[in-house]
């Protein structure tokens, strides 16, 4: 979906450097910064650390807004426990440049954390005060495939600015109110739109969109196929290669499974909410030894049911799955996805 | 903004009763919350559940053994498994755990007024059982006839004997014990639980059965009532699975895309049917 | 280029699988694209066809082997070896197996291959960046060995990569082509062993002061997530119990409470500096005398990390303070269950 | 405690049963002074001591940790003195590697008749770890006191 932006805005190229800076006086800035032959995105400290010139980010958006670590609680004294609280503070987030699929990702997290019955505070503080900048693909990555599973290269789901690089500079395009309040602050950086850059704009968006380089088959046909598939030989066959690392469910940015575990020295500690993964044989081991998930198919059938058949039926519909392809390209041994979702509909006619 | 779902209450151990013995022992903590307001507001159904924190250690998902009926201590019988429900053995009167709850459906005790009900449990699985005849005895009135079909390991692995002793006894209830190998001293019938329900033959008229315990019980005893003609969506059991939050967020009790702390524990045999075999 | 000649390796496969000596064959398939391939698995004569034997051809296969003990490719009363293709660095894992007694070595049919080098996917996503090579290329592409370097050859013709550029540094300082056991060799044996030299990172670090060096490790544990695949890919951890997941042996069916009460918890699953560090120090440690270099920990993590340093420093320690390298020979006892007097002692006091 | 600086370092000494556990005993019962800052844990064999109880010390915060057992062809079980060596031959380089200070962690043979040796050992050892400081390198959660002395309010 492509939002109308309240606003356009020019940043020219020779301003970025001062945008960045003013950026980091408005809170807690988080950017792709280059480590070694990648990048992630981390909190940065300086103007400096930011990479202009991404792919995409090893990590994503998730890591902003559920990081790894959260700690729920803290306490003293194991026996005569005095407990206090620990919620994130409410600064005020600033992510600058995520990628549009990344943000799409949030609409099933949102689905997990924000549920009217128990919302989850954690989540909740983090992604309330967060302000997210999305850059747009000009040139989407080898793994891309965002358009099959109903995003696109400049999706603005999520997104509080888009911004999208263009000759000589940004467009900056505010689609929410956070978004214009940010833009209200730095004002004094952008310039008026030309008509020539809304021109490069459209075409650069129109381009981009053909450029993606793969295709997954349609969504829906998947989910209903997979509804007859769960003792498909497919899994066995997939599962056979998988080393059970967790990788594609640790780095997803759909993905949202964590542990709840306590940490203790010297009768005090704190508990901890990590990020688990349905790849992990302990994640559903019984202490009784029974685990339901036993093999490394059942469990590869896991993450592929629970992206495309469990979280439609329970979301209204939506697939929790953006097309950024991190599962299959970070993969030590390249289970690809979109290729389990192929032999799923080859399966699904044979049956 | 809500209360926080992760942040369990304090609550002091009023009393600790052995109910059976051995390496998996089972024991029942009866506590009380340190503060009035949440004891007040802390309303729950018959087989719900609630977690456990023992600070250091970790969580643990425990049934809650006692009805709303019994006041307003929380009763938990804690079969020794694993590290949580081990230091939770070594509890002593006054000391501390953290309880966070009450989670998942419970049993729907309301619509099974006028009904007879027949519990049918094993092992530890009498935890939630006991919770859902606690509360239909104390509502006498409401239900027909109610029997209770229990079968343990031996005679010493029996949870809650007296209770049921006492039940059986009052007139309450029709109260059917089974050992699996035979003891000298016991007189009642011995075999598998699943060989008791064959032999009682309970009909399926205007009955609910709850059944709860090992899964190759619960199994052989469906396998059982499906011989007598009940109907699946009258045999209720709970279901349990590795659980984390307890508030369905943290994704690992799915069987399908049910999860069970939150749309269970409590399934009817018909809704396990509609899952995948993922259990 | 490779002296394995594709009919030739295939011929050999599809002869293994038709005499029925092996009950899988292990082998690689093409994968995502033109750089990347996936583990293959040979149950039939008539499935032959499908592997490749390529550049792409960058994940180590021994793997599989280890996941084959634990979760079983087949029917577990097949008692018949499996099929394997091995190059010149994955032999060492098989013998570092055999040494362990994980596996006996007719449990394996090795089938040699003489490989070139293979691509690094974080060298090659550069180099498609910078070359500007088209989408088109980078999906249909196949690559294949060319005089010294590597090409990717497509309908329009072949586009020429420069070696250094797109090889795994394992590969860049290959200490052999062909696998040092085998069962058949397709192509020509490599006789001349390089033996490898830590590289010179290695050498820089261990000149810098503690707190110099603990600046750059502590970087580096802070970035790991802890998803364990330098673990699950690595040759050497093939322990059924694990130190930072240490319930697989603890948690069974017949183990009793207070066994898994007091299952011991090293460290916990929060990812911090000091948890990771825990983990990937020991990780290290435990490839004393049994990492053999295959690089397979730095290729496998997400975030990139430079775990090769910390293993291949334990490598060179081996070699200077023992003498011993790994997967050198199916004869050598693995290096901590031997001891001997003249041991180093210089650090006890 | 030593009177170096002011930091008091903790040491964990995993000390064999048969000769350094003795040894410090001899010490004790010979009087003969040396750094209480030691924490001792006795264990059958040197060889006991795998590199991961040395990491597990530091992550529960110790500053220094030592390893003693008996002198090289004593060993109460022929040869777990030897396999120790090596063991921790390579594991102090890696420890070094990673930065962590070699005055960190310490091996040495005292035997039970060295009640002196053990003593001498203990207060080099300490005078050393003084000079560095705490360990924060690998205590696990670095920031665990600040957090639980913050009282967030929610």
């Amino acid at each position: 979906m492509v939002m109308k932006a309240l606003s356009q805005k020019f940043l020219p190229k020779a301003r970025l450097q001062e945008f960045k800076k003013r950026l980091l006086d408005l809170g807690e800035v988080f950017a792709p910064v280059q480590e070694g032959d990648v990048t992630a995105l981390r909190r940065i400290g300086s103007p400096n650390e930011i990479a202009d010139d991404f792919d995409q980010t090893q990590n994503n958006l998730r890591a902003i807004i559920e990081p790894q670590n959260e700690i729920i609680l803290t306490f003293k004294d194991t026996l005569k426990p005095s407990l206090t609280e620990q919620l994130p503070a409410e600064n005020k987030r600033i992510v600058l440049w995520c990628r549009p699929c990344d943000a799409r990702a949030l609409s099933s997290l949102d689905d997990n954390f924000d549920d009217a019955l128990l919302p989850d505070p954690y989540y909740l503080r983090r992604r309330k005060s967060t302000t997210i900048i999305g850059l747009g693909c000009e040139k989407p990555f080898p793994f891309c495939f965002c358009g099959s599973v109903g995003g696109n290269p400049f999706s603005t789901d999520n997104l509080d600015v888009i911004m999208t690089r263009v000759r000589d500079g940004y467009v900056f395009e505010s689609l929410t109110k956070k978004g214009k309040d940010l833009e209200a602050q730095l004002t004094s950086l952008f310039s008026e739109i030309a008509a020539e850059q809304k021109n490069l704009l459209l075409e650069i968006q129109g381009k981009s969109r053909t450029l993606l380089p793969r295709s997954a088959p349609n969504p829906e046909m998947v989910h209903a196929n997979l509804g007859r598939l769960f003792d498909s030989p497919l899994w066995k066959k997939w599962g056979d290669k998988c080393i059970g690392c967790g990788i594609c469910t640790l780095l997803c940015p759909t993905c949202w499974c964590f542990d709840i575990t306590d940490v203790e020295t010297r009768g005090k500690g704190f508990r901890i909410r990590t990020w688990d993964s349905c790849q992990f044989p302990l994640f559903t081991l019984h202490t009784s030894g029974h685990n339901p998930r036993p093999t490394k198919a059942s469990r590869v059938r896991q993450r592929v049911m629970h992206k495309y058949r469990y979280h439609p039926v329970n979301y209204s519909g939506r697939i929790a799955c953006v097309g950024c392809g991190r599962c299959t390209e970070l993969c030590p041994e390249d289970i690809d996805l979109i290729e389990i979702l192929n032999d799923i509909m080859k399966a699904g006619e044979q049956q | 903004m809500n209360r926080n779902p992760y942040l369990p209450d304090l609550a002091t151990v009023v009393d600790v009763r052995q109910e059976t013995g051995g390496d998996r022992s089972v024991r029942t903590l009866t506590v009380e919350f340190d503060d009035k307001e949440v004891a007040s507001s802390f309303t729950y159904k018959p087989g719900q559940l609630a977690m456990l924190s023992v600070f250091g250690k970790g969580e643990s998902m425990i049934s809650i053994t006692s009805s709303p009926t019994m006041g307003k201590a929380l009763q938990f019988s804690v079969m020794r498994m694993g590290r949580v429900t081990s230091i939770l053995h070594y509890l002593t009167k006054g000391e501390k755990v953290g309880v966070r709850g009450p989670y998942g459906n419970g049993f729907p005790v309301g619509e099974w007024k006028g009904k007879n009900l027949i519990f049918i449990g094993g092992g530890i699985g009498s935890a939630p059982l006991r919770s859902a005849y606690s509360y239909a005895l104390h509502n006498r009135k409401d239900y027909a006839d109610i029997s209770i079909i229990y079968g343990a390991r031996t005679s010493s692995d029996i949870v809650f004997r007296d209770e049921l002793r006492a039940i059986a006894e009052s007139g309450g209830a029709k109260v059917e014990m089974s050992i699996d190998k035979p003891e000298s001293d016991w007189d009642g019938f011995v075999g598998f639980a699943a060989m008791n329900v064959k032999r009682l033959a309970p009909k399926p008229d205007n009955a609910i059965v709850i059944t709860c315990g090992p899964v190759m019980l619960i199994k052989t005893v469906i396998k059982e009532l499906m011989d007598l003609h009940f109907k699946p969506s009258e045999i209720y059991t709970t279901l349990e699975n590795k659980m984390k939050c307890g508030v369905g967020k943290c994704g690992r009790c799915n069987i399908g895309p049910v999860l069970v702390c939150k749309n269970g524990p409590v399934f009817t045999v018909e809704q396990i049917r509609q899952l995948p075999s993922d259990l | 280029m490779t002296t394995t000649d594709p009919n030739e390796l295939r011929n050999a496969i599809r002869g293994l699988l038709e005499s029925k000596k092996i009950r899988t064959f292990i082998g690689w398939e093409q994968g995502s694209n033109a750089f990347r391939s996936r583990p293959l698995f040979l149950r039939s004569p008539d499935e032959v066809g499908n592997e490749i034997f390529s550049p792409a051809c960058t994940p180590c296969l021994v793997r599989m082997i280890i996941e084959d003990l634990r979760y079983p490719l087949d029917k577990p009363d097949d008692k018949r070896p499996l099929g394997i293709a091995l190059r010149g660095c994955d032999d060492k894992g098989v013998i570092e197996l055999i040494k362990d007694r994980r596996i006996k070595r007719e449990e394996v049919m090795i089938v040699g291959v003489d490989c070139p080098g293979t691509v690094d996917w974080t060298k090659a996503k550069k180099l498609i960046k910078d070359r500007k090579i088209s989408t088109d290329d980078i999906v249909n592409g196949r690559l294949i060995w060319k005089d010294r370097g590597i090409a990717i050859a497509t309908p329009s013709g072949e586009i020429s990569l420069e070696r250094e550029k797109i090889l795994m540094s394992k590969c860049l300082d290959c200490e052999g082509h062909t696998p040092r056991i085998y069962d058949v060799l397709i192509g020509k044996e490599d006789t001349k062993r390089i033996p490898a030299e830590p590289p010179k990172e290695v050498r820089e670090l261990e000149a810098r002061s503690p707190d110099e060096k603990y600046e750059f490790w502590d970087d580096v544990f802070s970035r790991c997530i802890r998803c364990y695949a330098c673990r699950n890919i690595c040759t050497y951890c093939h322990c059924e119990e694990c130190a930072v997941d240490p319930t697989t042996l603890a948690i069974a069916a017949d183990s009793i409470a207070a066994d898994k009460a007091n299952r011991p918890e090293w460290v916990g699953r929060d990812s911090t500096d000091s948890s990771n560090g825990f983990y990937l120090i020991t990780r290290a440690y435990h490839g004393t005398g049994r990492c053999i270099s295959c690089e397979e920990c730095d290729r496998a993590c997400p975030m990139r990390l430079p775990l090769r340093l910390l293993n291949r420093k334990v490598r060179k320690d081996a070699k200077e303070l023992f003498d011993y390298d790994a997967g050198k020979s199916v004869e050598d006892k693995p290096l901590l269950s031997e001891t001997c007097d003249n041991d180093p002692g210089g650090f006890i006091w | 405690m030593t009177q170096t600086e002011g930091h008091a370092p903790k040491v964990i000494a995993f000390l064999c049963n048969w000769c350094s556990y003795a040894g410090a005993d001899l010490a004790g019962t010979s009087r003969i002074q040396y750094p209480p800052n030691i924490r001792i844990i006795r264990v059958m064999c040197s060889a006991r001591v795998s590199p991961q109880f040395v990491l597990k010390a530091f992550l529960e915060g110790a500053d220094g940790v030592l390893l003693s057992g008996c002198h090289i062809g004593d060993c109460h079980y022929l040869k777990g003195n030897l396999s120790a060596r090596r063991k921790f031959a390579s594991f102090v380089n890696l420890l070094q590697y990673v930065g962590i200070e070699p005055q960190r962690f310490q091996m040495s043979w005292v035997s039970a008749s060295e009640g002196g040796k053990f003593a001498d050992v203990v207060t080099k050892f300490v005078n050393e770890l003084s000079g560095l400081g705490p360990q924060k390198k690998l205590v696990v959660g670095d920031r665990l006191d600040e957090i639980i002395s913050s009282e967030v309010p929610s």
